[in-house]
């Protein structure tokens, strides 16, 4: 450095001896408060003061921070303005926080509460002896017919619809009179509408107002050129269908209801340690694939996370403590030989086995997860 | 050290729109401050998120903050304290200009720094082999409050957020090291090395909070 | 071409009371524009530069310096009184109303009814009965906004809003979509069918609803003393089976993925264009080839992964399964036949 | 002092060393100055480009010139652009970076390395978030709301790093304009004596220190959503979309005070110099900056009054957006104030300056609009907080860069423009403005919904309009290119103080010399003291002008 640079800033090396220096002493004992405060805190914290723990904690931090401060950092003998700064930070933290809580805490809650149907439907018909078939009723489920069953069960119902050569066992042909696995009487057919045939490709179709689903009968049973018996009064009953209140089936609100699957599983799965399938990577496959992931949102909680099974999964509707364990999704399942066998059941669901339908996957979702789901049988042995 | 005053310290040069060095080791320290108010709401952004979701899912917190081993935590809690105790002595070592000592003890809080580091980093593969991963990646079979990965995702951005300006501080401190062998503080002048122990301070302070907060939820 | 309505029908009586709000902010705004932009340009002439002219010198004057505090001060405090009032008689529905789930998706509305029902693109209610909309969303933010009724809410995946309104006004009202959602953004529109009480114990029992008037055309005959069946004879006009179509295109959203080849029609180019494709054959992505008839159509309407065009790696499009009636895939094959 | 000599004989900070590289590296605050004026200049010019593209989209309900993929990412480019390397930096980074020192009378900003750093800093913002739009681009409006800035593909990372970077570039002029206030200022300059431009930058300042933090941890946030899945945005995996919301608008509404405060600022400056009055209410002017700037903390939820916010919050934030308008008030009414009775002179800062008025008494009013909870309901989300917000930022923010460019183009470059080819520009832009954005108001009122591709037919005419008006705008600011650049190659020399201004900015040669000031100025009385009679009486500033 030279000498004529040196000139030009006579003020150089201005000392600032009136700078509080912290003394070796002040910064000991501020280190051993903080050590006696750190210990104070951790004992504290095992100790059950009810909603007093986290302000008592946060109390012993603030005064650590202030120690901190105050004696490391100097700030009691800094100019104050320094002090408003370093505050004003905190001060506007704190704003942030206040205001973000005043909306998540606040939040009204828009849908109904747990335990309360999700959706206020009535199970109750509006018609009176719904079972006693009418003209009015064959010719609304006509049109029924013709906007839901058509696809398989062709337009005469003759069990050849453009969909049927897709199911084994094949679509019901309506005009036979043999093969009826539930008994050909309305009663009966309601029963199928209302909970499908498990291991044939009938779904459920409870989704369909009640009275939907009687006009549907009456009309499927039209077809037939031989009537079969009448409804007795106890083949109502079985059903579950309360003849004074005109309910259906008991619990008719669980029945009815439909939820968000997302709901629906969070309200079914049950904590319960999956079997440890160690050799298989979790995440090879499970987050880079669109399937994959769809897998581990909707499907994983129950099936496990390599479709392994063995997850115990709590019955939703009138028997909430009632537990099913589910399988593992072997390859040689009814549902994993054909996709449409295997959209079919995740559309519809499995009624009566806990399994809800996912009507709102979209073909290309369906079909992602139908390979994944082929992929994770196959690594099971 | 020389016994020629002048020719052994490196001349520190007063900007020229300053009048004099006061003036300019007031404005640099004010200067620190505001940097740091910066930081507590770049921080605060962490806390906030981790406020609301405690809020929201309090029995997740408790449940979740099982899975963190408090005995890591205190043990960190202490290393950082006492780094910060070190800083403070380098702070008034270089201040009285005891260049040796304040050397010393700006290694020291290195030490104690790397320390910090090794303890996080046997918690953190702690937490790998658990599967007690951020969000998505979460695939731990223990804690299986849905909410949980939050828990997670969260404790790794705080203490990663808080870990890299650890290993800023590192970097910042080693500096402070070298210009100090090259003569270049005096108790004339030590302004870099008074900011860099607010720094570091600082840090502690983010620890202080995040202690307590991921550690000791009950 | 008309000038169009400075402000859409108001079809609620909320929305009646949203407009009076509206016109008194209104009022006050262009007072005060007038104000402060008539008392600069007056400034401006009176004072501009001349030679010799004094300029005045005063620095403040406190008196007015408060009156320029306290005076929008209590107005602002009165303005926001009145809207937190009709904020929130928006914001409370009643205990009776009729509740309809929404479900948004990219790129379409999808409404499900408590008696099983589920209608696209349509959402229709019954005339002068509280109903409350419980949305989410399937996948990303939408937003859900009704101009004539002076509602909207955003539709978030992972949580439930809702919104509630009681239509005043029978007929079609505009839907749109208001929170940015991606490339069809501007396509998801829904129209909301306020049904008289005949025609909602129809749609209950499961009819089909045609088309109604726009409700701007209704408005006239808001009086619902009106005989309903003048609405509905309005309805029953023969309509061909292709124009028919065209109305499910629309509706059903279609139209959001699909080009229908007509340039004053709108339409996305995600999905295969629609025009003049008919009786062609089409490269499949496997290779082979496939004649597009009426069984080909309807199958890849219902079963939208069943045959990949070359071109295309995965179909986004979901299943209308169960979601279209068959006089509706008539109409709408019969549609696609007449794209040219 | 050598510098005095030397300042004599046509020594100014333009010629005082030479080379790009001394212009690279120097540390001098104006010449920083005008390197972000020509990169801000460059980014208006592209975000520009884009909304003229947007306008000409939208002449017909469907596809005009682009696909719905395009166009979704013009409007995205549009926004960040325009958003975070024009508006928020425009007015601090360059006139505030020029002019802060020396109306302070200083020799430069605190920590001038800090400075070019942070201009380095910022051109590494906008660098990255213009490279991702050679890659695939990035499709999430410049508010990337969750969750579909997660889900959607593009090179949205890109985008986020760009404007993370971008922000610290405003935290460090925001800390350096700070300590500069508080350290640098010249003798007998005392707060009561402070141009009130620098009391709206340092209302800026604060802001730009106490919300960007949040905007860096939350762009942060969304980067490792999209990296890592933390989820904490994602509802998908158990986040909350709106928390993202909360905490994008608690800096990006304080943002908008970024953008407006320093343009109330130059508004300020330019009125009471052109009136030849003192300005009224200088007092109320000042704290009223303070105001907006504390309130400008605590009303970010009115841009989620539909977002599923709590209808308690909803209250909460309306009610304090309410008194937003009351500072902002206090100051229109202060500058109208100003005019009575005053000498108007007509040159284009003042007129730009009415043009500021009249666009933002505008925005301002439409405002209240948004800020009652029920209107808002209807209108966010439309058309309406289009126009409103351009009328403000556009409106506001530009007209005052304007106003501020054309006041002190003579003294940052030492030439005059055209005043007649400015008086044709100024109607031009402003007249344009008017036609393109006015129509969007009525548009927004009778429901069109915002980032629409596509439109209903019955919304065509307005659009039109309003794509007219923006080719209006166009034409008047290629205009303002030609002759301010026309004025910096064959422009008259400027005198040292063409507007017989009073503060201390125009107290020294034009172009000013390296240091400033031959002299540190010693300052004895606030800088609004217009005399009735017109004389002009050096009052700040110790040593005597050249002639």
């Amino acid at each position: 450095m030279s000498n004529n640079d040196h000139s030009n800033h006579p003020h150089h090396n201005q000392d600032h001896s009136h700078h509080h220096i912290v003394s070796t002493k002040t910064a000991l004992t501020v280190a051993g408060s903080l050590f006696f405060l750190t210990v104070l805190t951790v004992v504290v914290s095992r100790v059950d003061l009810g909603v007093w723990n986290f302000p008592v904690a946060m109390l012993v931090a603030t005064v650590k921070a202030l120690l901190v401060m105050m004696f490391f950092m100097d700030l009691i003998h800094d100019a104050p303005e320094n002090s408003v700064i370093f505050g004003a930070g905190f001060l506007f933290l704190v704003i942030f926080f206040i205001l973000t809580a005043s909306d998540l805490f606040f939040r009204g809650n828009v849908y109904v509460k747990a335990g309360t149907p999700l959706v206020a439907t009535s199970g109750r018909s509006s018609l009176k002896n719904p079972w006693i078939s009418t003209p009015e009723l064959v010719s609304h489920g006509k049109e029924l017919f013709s906007q839901n069953c058509v696809t398989c069960h062709g337009p005469e119902g003759l069990g050849n619809g453009v969909a049927a050569a897709g199911y084994n066992p094949p679509p019901r042909n309506f005009h036979s009179q043999t093969g009826w696995i539930n008994g050909r009487k309305p009663s009966n057919i309601f029963k199928t509408l209302k909970e499908g045939i498990p291991g044939s490709g009938m779904a459920s179709f409870g989704t369909l107002p009640i009275d939907d689903r009687w006009a549907l009968a009456a009309y499927v049973v039209s077809l037939n050129s031989e009537r079969p018996a009448s409804d007795t009064q106890e083949d109502v009953a079985k059903i579950g269908y309360d003849l004074k209140t005109g309910l259906a089936a008991g619990g008719a609100r669980q029945e009815e209801k439909t939820i968000p699957i997302e709901f629906a599983i969070e309200r079914m799965a049950v904590a319960e340690p999956a079997p440890a399938h160690g050799a298989l990577g979790a995440n090879e496959r499970g987050f880079t694939s669109v399937g994959g992931q769809l897998y581990q949102a909707r499907c994983a909680q129950c099936h496990g996370e390599h479709g392994e099974g063995g997850v115990r999964v709590r019955s939703l509707g009138g028997m909430p403590k009632a537990y099913i364990t589910t399988a593992p999704l072997l390859a040689n399942r009814e549902s994993l030989k054909s996709a449409d066998a295997f959209n079919h059941v995740v559309e519809n669901g499995l009624t009566g086995r806990e399994m809800p339908g996912s009507a709102d996957l979209s073909g290309g979702e369906l079909s992602e997860l139908y390979t994944h789901v082929k992929w994770l049988a196959g690594q099971l042995h | 050290m020389s016994s020629t005053h002048e020719s052994a310290y490196p001349v520190h040069h007063v900007g020229h729109h300053f009048n004099n060095a006061s003036d300019e080791f007031e404005a640099a320290k004010q200067g620190m401050w505001v940097f740091l108010v910066t930081e507590i709401l770049m921080f605060g952004g962490l806390f906030v998120a981790y406020g609301i979701f405690r809020g929201m899912y309090p029995e997740m917190y408790v449940e979740a903050h099982h899975a963190l081993q408090m005995k890591m935590g205190a043990l960190n809690t202490i290393v950082l304290i006492t780094s910060s105790l070190t800083m403070a002595l380098a702070v008034s070592a270089t201040q009285r200009g005891k260049k040796q000592r304040a050397i010393g003890m700006m290694a020291a809080t290195i030490f104690l720094a790397c320390c910090f580091l090794v303890v996080k980093y046997f918690e953190y593969s702690h937490k790998f082999h658990e599967g007690l991963l951020p969000g998505a990646f979460y695939s731990n079979t223990e804690i299986t409050n849905p909410k949980a990965p939050l828990f997670f995702s969260l404790y790794f951005m705080m203490t990663g957020l808080h870990g890299i300006h650890v290993l800023i501080g590192i970097g910042l401190i080693s500096w402070m090291i070298l210009r100090s062998l090259r003569n270049e503080f005096s108790e004339n002048f030590y302004t870099p090395v008074e900011l860099v122990g607010f720094y570091w301070h600082f840090v502690d302070i983010v620890w202080i909070y995040l202690f307590p907060l991921l550690y000791l939820v009950s | 071409m008309q000038f169009p309505n400075l402000m859409p029908i108001a079809a609620t009586d909320a929305a009646v009371r949203w407009n009076s709000l509206y016109n008194f902010l209104l009022g006050i705004s262009v007072f005060f524009f007038v104000l402060v932009i008539g008392a600069m340009i007056l400034f401006i002439i009176k004072y501009r530069a001349r030679e010799g002219a004094k300029t005045f010198y005063f620095r403040d004057h406190h008196f007015l310096e408060a009156c320029f505090i306290a005076i929008p001060t209590i107005l602002l405090l009165g303005i926001f009184g009145w809207g937190y009032s009709v904020y929130n008689s928006m914001m409370r529905p009643p205990a009776d109303a009729l509740e309809i789930h929404v479900i948004g998706k990219q790129w379409l509305w999808q409404f499900q009814y408590d008696n099983g029902r589920t209608t696209i693109g349509n959402l229709y209610v019954p005339l002068n009965k509280p109903v409350k909309l419980i949305m989410t969303s399937q996948d990303v933010i939408h937003d859900f906004f009704i101009p004539n009724f002076r509602v909207k809410s955003d539709v978030v995946p992972g949580m439930y809003t809702s919104v509630w309104f009681e239509a005043r006004v029978p007929g079609e009202h505009q839907v749109f979509c208001g929170m940015y959602c991606g490339t069809s953004h501007s396509q998801m529109l829904a129209k909301l069918v306020v049904l008289n009480d005949q025609q909602w114990a129809e749609f209950q029992r499961g009819k089909k609803i045609g088309p109604q008037p726009d409700a701007r055309l209704n408005l006239a005959a808001e009086d619902t003393t009106a005989d309903p069946s003048e609405a509905q004879a309005a309805t029953i006009e023969p309509v061909s089976l292709a124009t028919q179509g065209r109305a499910v295109f629309e509706t059903k959203g279609c139209v959001s993925c699909h080009s229908a080849g007509d340039p004053t029609h709108g339409g996305a180019n995600i999905g295969p264009s629609l025009a003049g494709i008919f009786g062609k054959n089409a490269a499949l992505q496997d290779g082979q080839t496939i004649r597009r008839d009426e069984s080909y159509l309807r199958q890849v309407i219902e079963q939208p992964q069943s045959h990949l065009l070359k071109g295309y790696q995965q179909s986004v499009m979901p299943t209308f399964k169960g979601l279209i009636s068959e006089t509706e895939m008539n109409s709408l094959i019969a549609y696609i036949k007449s794209l040219k | 002092m050598s510098n005095a000599t030397t300042a004599a004989h046509g020594d100014n900070y333009l010629n005082h060393e030479k080379g790009l590289w001394s212009w690279l590296s120097t540390v001098d605050h104006k010449r920083i100055g005008l390197m972000y004026m020509a990169t801000v200049l460059t980014y208006f010019l592209i975000g520009g480009i884009f909304a003229l593209l947007i306008r000409l989209e939208l002449l017909h309900p469907t596809q005009t010139i682009m696909d719905a993929n395009t166009y979704n990412r013009m409007f995205t480019y549009h926004g960040a652009i325009m958003v975070f390397l024009v508006v928020v930096p425009a007015i601090p980074t360059t006139l505030g970076n020029f002019l802060l020192p020396m109306m302070l009378g200083a020799k430069d900003v605190a920590f001038p390395k800090l400075n070019l750093a942070s201009y380095y800093v910022y051109l590494a913002g906008g660098l990255f978030a213009t490279a991702s739009l050679f890659l695939r681009g990035a499709d999430t409006g410049w508010t990337f709301y969750t969750p579909y800035s997660i889900r959607t593909s593009g090179t949205v990372i890109l985008v986020l790093t760009g404007a993370f970077i971008a922000g610290f570039s405003s935290i460090l002029t925001g800390l350096n304009f700070i300590i500069t206030i508080h350290k640098l200022r010249a003798p007998g300059l005392t707060w009561s004596r402070l141009p009130l431009f620098v009391w709206a930058t340092y209302a800026t300042s604060i802001i730009q220190i106490l919300a960007t933090p949040v905007l860096a941890i939350t762009l942060a946030l969304l980067v490792m959503e999209r990296v890592l899945r933390i989820g904490i945005f994602d509802p998908a995996i158990g986040g909350d979309p709106v928390l993202f919301q909360h905490f994008f608008w608690f800096y990006s509404h304080p943002a908008v005070y970024i953008m407006i405060l320093p343009a109330f600022g130059v508004v300020s400056e330019v009125i009471p110099v052109f009136s030849r009055k003192p300005i009224f209410g200088y007092k109320a002017i000042a704290y009223s900056s303070f105001a907006i700037a504390l309130i400008a903390f605590i009303v970010w939820g009115h841009h989620m009054f539909v977002s599923g916010e709590s209808e308690f919050a909803a209250f909460l934030f309306s009610l304090i957006t309410m008194f937003v308008a009351v500072p902002t008030g206090v100051k229109v009414f202060s500058w109208v104030g100003t005019m009575y009775g005053g000498s108007i002179r007509f040159n284009a800062p003042m007129l730009y300056a009415f043009g500021f008025l009249e666009l933002f008494t505008v925005g301002g009013l439409t405002g209240v609009f948004l800020a009652t909870l029920a209107v808002n309901v209807h209108l966010t989300e439309t058309y309406f907080v289009v126009a409103h917000f351009h009328y403000v930022m556009v409106g506001g923010t530009l007209m005052a860069l304007l106003a501020g460019m054309h006041f002190w183009f003579p003294k940052m470059f030492g030439k005059m423009y055209s005043e007649s080819c400015a008086r044709v520009a100024w109607f031009l832009i402003l007249v344009g403005f008017n036609v393109t954005f006015f129509p969007q108001f009525i548009l927004g009122a009778q429901g069109m919904p915002r980032r629409y591709w596509s439109y209903l037919p019955e919304f065509t005419l307005l659009n039109q309009i309003s794509t007219v008006g923006s080719w209006l705008i166009a034409a008047g600011f290629l205009f303002t290119a030609f002759y301010l650049i026309k004025a910096l190659i064959s422009g008259e020399k400027a005198p040292s103080n063409p507007w017989n201004a009073l503060t201390l900015d125009w107290q020294t040669p034009s172009p000013p010399p390296h240091d400033n000031f031959p002299v540190t100025p010693i300052v004895t009385d606030w800088p609004y003291e217009y005399r009735p009679d017109g004389a002009i009486v050096p009052i700040q500033g110790a040593a005597p002008l050249p002639a």
